[in-house]
């Protein structure tokens, strides 16, 4: 298992990070092997974010190094990236488009049918509104848009940031559900919550952050 | 994994994005034409009689109105996509980013400057052009408005993690501009004269061939830094 | 060599060179400019078309290659910060910037003062003079993008990137005279022969000052900037302590 | 793609698009992109008459004549080459004299007579000490033409 | 329930803050300034050499500058606080929204107006403009800004709503500060040409008591329904 | 109580309110009573926002009335507003401003003492991050500054549109304690929240939308 996980998922390596002046992110190591899931807990402001960001890549850690599939993952960010699906505290949807736009946007660049689009927003509970503009959507209904996107991408690897936001208890089963289809495939997800995370399948690392 | 899509498609999906967004408020998409309108317009107002006589000013007045009209949509080329996150997602989309950002710069420019370039012979007209330069201004302005767009575009882009970076990015622009509205305004000039602006046209072009070169590296890099 | 390159870019190896070349720079400066002024203003005949007026060049010409120096080593430190990721470099360019934006102020000024007398106008758009201008703007922009930032890294970097586009405008100013029919003169310097040793020597002598005074007043900068990226370093309450 | 055939395209694209440009800019250098004129390209392709430009060259020795009673000042602007008829009324610079290099700005009339609103002096890159000048005697014309004519 | 504090209070509160927000990133605030520079300079390149002799351009180039300027710091005086929610909380502070609105209005033009009019005697001169006249000048930008800052702040109010608002600002308020405009810059160039400016700068004066008695109720009511 | 709860508190009475073709909220009555405070439960979309904002009088309702201590809010808005505190999706924050400068910026407005604007915050865990502009913080440090403001106010009536968002078990206990204090003071509050409400002190009623 040690090395199939070096080859196969995704490793971080004693990484620091600072943000301004405060060094945020202390030399923290982790693992996540396909079927896995790692859940970050801990107080707000300790730096769930900051850390799901260094390895989606969007921030360079000051030290250490994260890896894929064995390999640095500035080696061949794209590759990295074509692999991976982000959700960040912003839904990344435009206003003035509806939800079946913005998701067959996404799915295009993800090179994705544009068939499934609409079947996975219907999943989502999203039916009545595929085609009203994004804008009008009530804060919960656009966070399912967002996770939709994740769903359709078929990537192997998932960074959710505080996925359940502005969910209500069935939006949260819903996503669980998601999330527990994504790891029987052998997909692997690192989740940010203050909530349980308690897909049906898989397994569930916790990992308190302080 | 799935089979990724090829650069054209990636790159058309981007521009077919952009452009229905801005058709979705297509009555946005016209206000740097408007824009120019009103600035052509009110230049011959605020001017003493004697200076509007002038034909020498309508190559001046033409053109930074133009620069002006583009520099104002200019902010909102990658500040939207900022703002609600869609910026990150480009950015880890696994595609080139310097790719996609050509796409996007056409597209902007397909909104803001290809207007422009189109109803400029009805303000050089207006403005006692002589029919015969009419041609050599829209081309300068076709030329002018695309440098404008990639040089303006790297501005927009680094400005990104700025509040209220509207005047930033004018003040970005304008020096880089600077040679082009020279040698832009120097070509209509010559062609009202009637002279031969080949010259100053070719300039032109180099200069956007330049940009186009080189400003898509500088903004990927620019948005790079603008999402951490 | 390359070792010795990284133990200078370690701040705190940095911090204590910085310390013990500031004062030698700054008397060679002091030095040097005097020199060149006594050289100068006294000892230099007059120009045999310009008369005493042609002693401004003794500040323009320092001043306006002062002003591409600055501008040469800004944009080649933010290369190397962006490539190489060395803070040393960032912090390099982000102290250059103020003392080259004052060196194209002063050559623009001079340049007019000496021009309404010689040329018969303080200013004309030639190409020379524009993209003169245009470096002040491009500093000035770099100012203003910098302080914008409230991350340093982010400001480090969104900087550096414009710096080093803005170095295509460099070639231009040189050689603007060349390419261009210009009102402003070619080069007296490069061409041999243009300028007879007894005038040319205090104009090299201010140039070096003048390259000097660069020099200490960007390591006094540098190492203000390097206390404030590493105020919460050990080495530095060391330093500062004693 | 692997990530150096990208790099490798990368590049190839930005040495050719700055070399399509170098080009460009060289072809352009042909045509007339110039703060002035010379008499030689002014006689050779003559500008309609209505529009002011600049001209440039030097003042021909010999040919400054002042009205008396009035500002006027009538010279020569020469490149060595052809010979244009300069009239002025106004301030000139300290440098304006015979044999300095000069550009003017206005009008050529019909009837050939250049009619300036703006004189400028131009001086080269030469500088040296009066005596040296004298000894020299016949001041530095050659190369103030190459100067003004390059 | 506690004491309510008074107008003024309030009304300083609100005019504290957007000078602090503004001195906070104090480079941006200088912006409509170097913008107003720039554009100063650029004119003068993109008209042919004759033009840009006359005089008569100044005025122009002057007042069409720093109505631009002013405009394109325009579009920040309601979006930011729209956009962070801070815009309700002032609709629901209990005070007379008119009221706040006009302090928001004066700390704009603080920022934006006022430094445009103590620029422009050195613009002015630049352009060749006679030191007899800087004064007039000065004084006609000083009630033109404020004009532009009321009306300005009225459609900006009424943009609200929209994403891209920034041209729509311009292309909304451009019509209505027209006559500012004309008056202004006649102002300009009557002192300009040694002649007395009282008729035009009276008219501007009217005009900025007007935007100033009515812009208000406006804003209030266009703020009310941007943040429904 | 029925009747002083006419006098002392918030009423709604049948309101109806369409959102585009919606017709989201259907003659919707309430009352909130000194002590008491409403909670707004339902799934993603069903429309607790838009009560909330026709409480706070940011939406006109189609039909219906909305009375304050027994009088239309309509008849004099700015005595109302002048005594509710309103929390929306939105935090209201400058993120060039600290917590701190933004908060008495608020507090000047509400006419309430400077000086206890640092105590709130410190109240809300927020010590460290006192003079950091607010752009730095975490997601959940800025919620605390936004309720923080809430707490500060003085107000009578509480709208609270998911006041729980982004925050830790930690930060959820902290609201719920102030809360506690506001209604065992006499105040008023209607919260929409998907997790539980539950103060110690005060009476709390759960009203489903559907
Ligand atoms: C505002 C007006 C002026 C500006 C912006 C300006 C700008 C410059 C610049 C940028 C250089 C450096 C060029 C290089 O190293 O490649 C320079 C050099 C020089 N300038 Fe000016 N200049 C101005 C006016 C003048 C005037 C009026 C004179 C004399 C009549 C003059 C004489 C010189 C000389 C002698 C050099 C040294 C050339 C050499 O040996 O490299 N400049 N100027
Ligand atoms: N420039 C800065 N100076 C000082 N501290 C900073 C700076 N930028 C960020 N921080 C701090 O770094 C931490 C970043 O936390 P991050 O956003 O990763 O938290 P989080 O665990 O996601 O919190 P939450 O649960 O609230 O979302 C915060 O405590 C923040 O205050
Ligand atoms: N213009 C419109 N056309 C049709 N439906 C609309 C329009 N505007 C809003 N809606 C719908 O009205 C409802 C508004 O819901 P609101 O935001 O009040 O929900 P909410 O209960 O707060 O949900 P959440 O728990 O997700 O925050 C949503 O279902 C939304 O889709
Ligand atoms: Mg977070
Ligand atoms: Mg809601």
């Amino acid at each position: 298992m040690q090395d199939s996980g070096r080859q196969t998922g995704l490793e971080a390596r004693s990484v620091h990070a600072w943000r301004g002046d405060r060094h945020v992110i202390r030399g923290l190591s982790l693992r996540v092997t396909p079927g896995h899931c790692l859940h970050l807990a801990g107080p707000n402001g300790v730096g769930k974010t900051t850390l799901i960001r260094i390895l989606a890549g969007l921030i360079r850690p000051e030290d250490g190094s994260v890896l894929w599939r064995g390999e640095a993952v500035g080696h061949d960010p794209d590759a990295f990236h074509a692999d991976t699906a982000f959700l960040g505290h912003d839904n990344a949807l435009k206003a003035d488009l509806s939800p079946l736009e913005n998701l067959a946007f996404w799915s295009a660049l993800a090179g994705r049918p544009a068939a499934a689009v609409a079947a996975t927003l219907g999943a989502f509970g999203l039916q009545a509104c595929l085609g009203l503009p994004v804008r009008v959507l009530s804060a919960g209904q656009k966070r399912r848009v967002a996770l939709a996107r994740v769903a359709l991408s078929g990537a192997s690897l998932w960074l959710l940031d505080e996925p359940f936001t502005n969910l209500d208890t069935g939006g949260i089963r819903l996503v669980e559900a998601q999330l527990a289809q994504h790891l029987a495939a052998g997909g692997m997800a690192v989740v940010a919550a203050h909530q349980p995370v308690t897909p049906d399948q898989g397994e569930v690392r916790r990992m308190e952050l302080s | 994994m799935t089979a990724r899509p090829g650069l054209w498609r990636v790159g058309m999906a981007v521009y077919a994005r952009d452009l229905r967004l801005a058709f979705r408020r297509w009555e946005q998409a016209v206000q740097p034409v408007v824009f120019l309108l009103m600035v052509a317009t009110l230049f011959p107002l605020a001017l003493s009689p004697e200076a509007a006589q002038l034909r020498g000013v309508a190559a001046g007045v033409l053109w930074v109105a133009a620069l002006l009209a583009s520099l104002l949509a200019l902010e909102f080329l990658f500040r939207a996509d900022h703002e609600d996150g869609s910026l990150e997602q480009l950015v880890l989309s696994g595609h080139p980013l310097g790719w996609l950002s050509i796409f996007k710069v056409l597209a902007h420019w397909t909104i803001s400057g290809l207007p422009l370039v189109l109803v400029s012979p009805v303000v050089a007209t207006s403005l006692a052009v002589p029919a015969s330069a009419l041609a050599v201004v829209m081309l300068s302005l076709l030329l002018g408005t695309g440098v404008l767009s990639f040089v303006g575009g790297a501005a927009a882009a680094l400005t990104l993690g700025v509040k209220r970076g509207g005047v930033l990015v004018s003040v970005l622009t304008l020096p880089l501009v600077m040679p082009a509205l020279i040698f832009g305004a120097q070509a209509a000039d010559l062609a009202i004269m009637g002279e031969s602006a080949r010259g100053p046209l070719l300039l032109l072009l180099a200069l956007l061939v330049l940009s186009v070169s080189l400003a898509p590296l500088a903004i990927a890099a620019a948005l790079r830094i603008g999402v951490e | 060599m390359w070792t010795w390159f990284h133990k200078l870019a370690s701040p705190p190896h940095f911090y204590r060179i910085a310390g013990l070349t500031i004062p030698a720079f700054s008397w060679a400066a002091g030095l040097l400019v005097a020199a060149g002024l006594y050289g100068g203003l006294v000892l230099a005949p007059p120009d045999y078309q310009q008369g005493e007026g042609f002693r401004i060049f003794y500040v323009h010409v320092p001043s306006a290659i002062l002003s591409m120096f600055v501008y040469a080593t800004m944009a080649i430190a933010a290369a190397i910060g962006l490539i190489w990721r060395m803070k040393l470099a960032h912090a390099v360019a982000a102290a250059s910037a103020p003392i080259g934006a004052w060196f194209t102020a002063c050559a623009l000024a001079t340049g007019s003062i000496w021009g309404k007398p010689m040329w018969g106008t303080w200013w004309v758009w030639d190409a020379r003079l524009t993209s003169e201008l245009i470096l002040l703007f491009l500093y000035l922009g770099y100012l203003g993008l910098r302080s914008s930032f409230d991350d340093l890294q982010r400001a480090d970097r969104a900087s550096a990137v414009l710096a080093v586009i803005g170095i295509v405008n460099l070639p231009v100013i040189h050689y603007s005279v060349v390419w261009w029919n210009s009102i402003h003169q070619g080069s007296t310097l490069l061409t041999p022969g243009a300028m007879p040793i007894a005038m040319k020597w205090p104009a090299l002598c201010m140039l070096a000052g003048f390259a000097l005074f660069y020099g200490a007043v960007l390591f006094v900068r540098l190492r203000g900037e390097v206390v404030r990226r590493e105020r919460s370093a050990a080495w530095l309450r060391e330093v500062l302590v004693k | 793609m692997t990530p150096r055939q990208k790099r490798i395209w990368m590049v190839v694209g930005i040495v050719g698009g700055v070399g399509l440009a170098a080009t460009l800019a060289l072809q352009a250098f042909q045509d007339n992109l110039m703060y002035f004129q010379s008499p030689t390209q002014v006689l050779e392709q003559p500008i309609a008459g209505e529009r002011s430009f600049r001209l440039g060259g030097l003042v021909e020795p010999g040919s400054v004549t002042r009205e008396p009673g009035n500002l006027e000042v009538r010279f020569r602007i020469t490149d060595n080459v052809e010979a244009i008829e300069v009239s002025y009324a106004g301030l000139l610079p300290d440098l304006f004299r015979e044999g300095q290099g000069v550009i003017v700005r206005g009008k050529l009339g019909a009837d050939g007579l250049f009619v300036a609103e703006e004189v400028l002096a131009k001086h080269d890159e030469n500088y040296m000490p009066p005596e040296v000048a004298e000894s020299l005697r016949m001041p530095p014309l050659i190369k103030q033409v190459e100067a003004g004519g390059a």
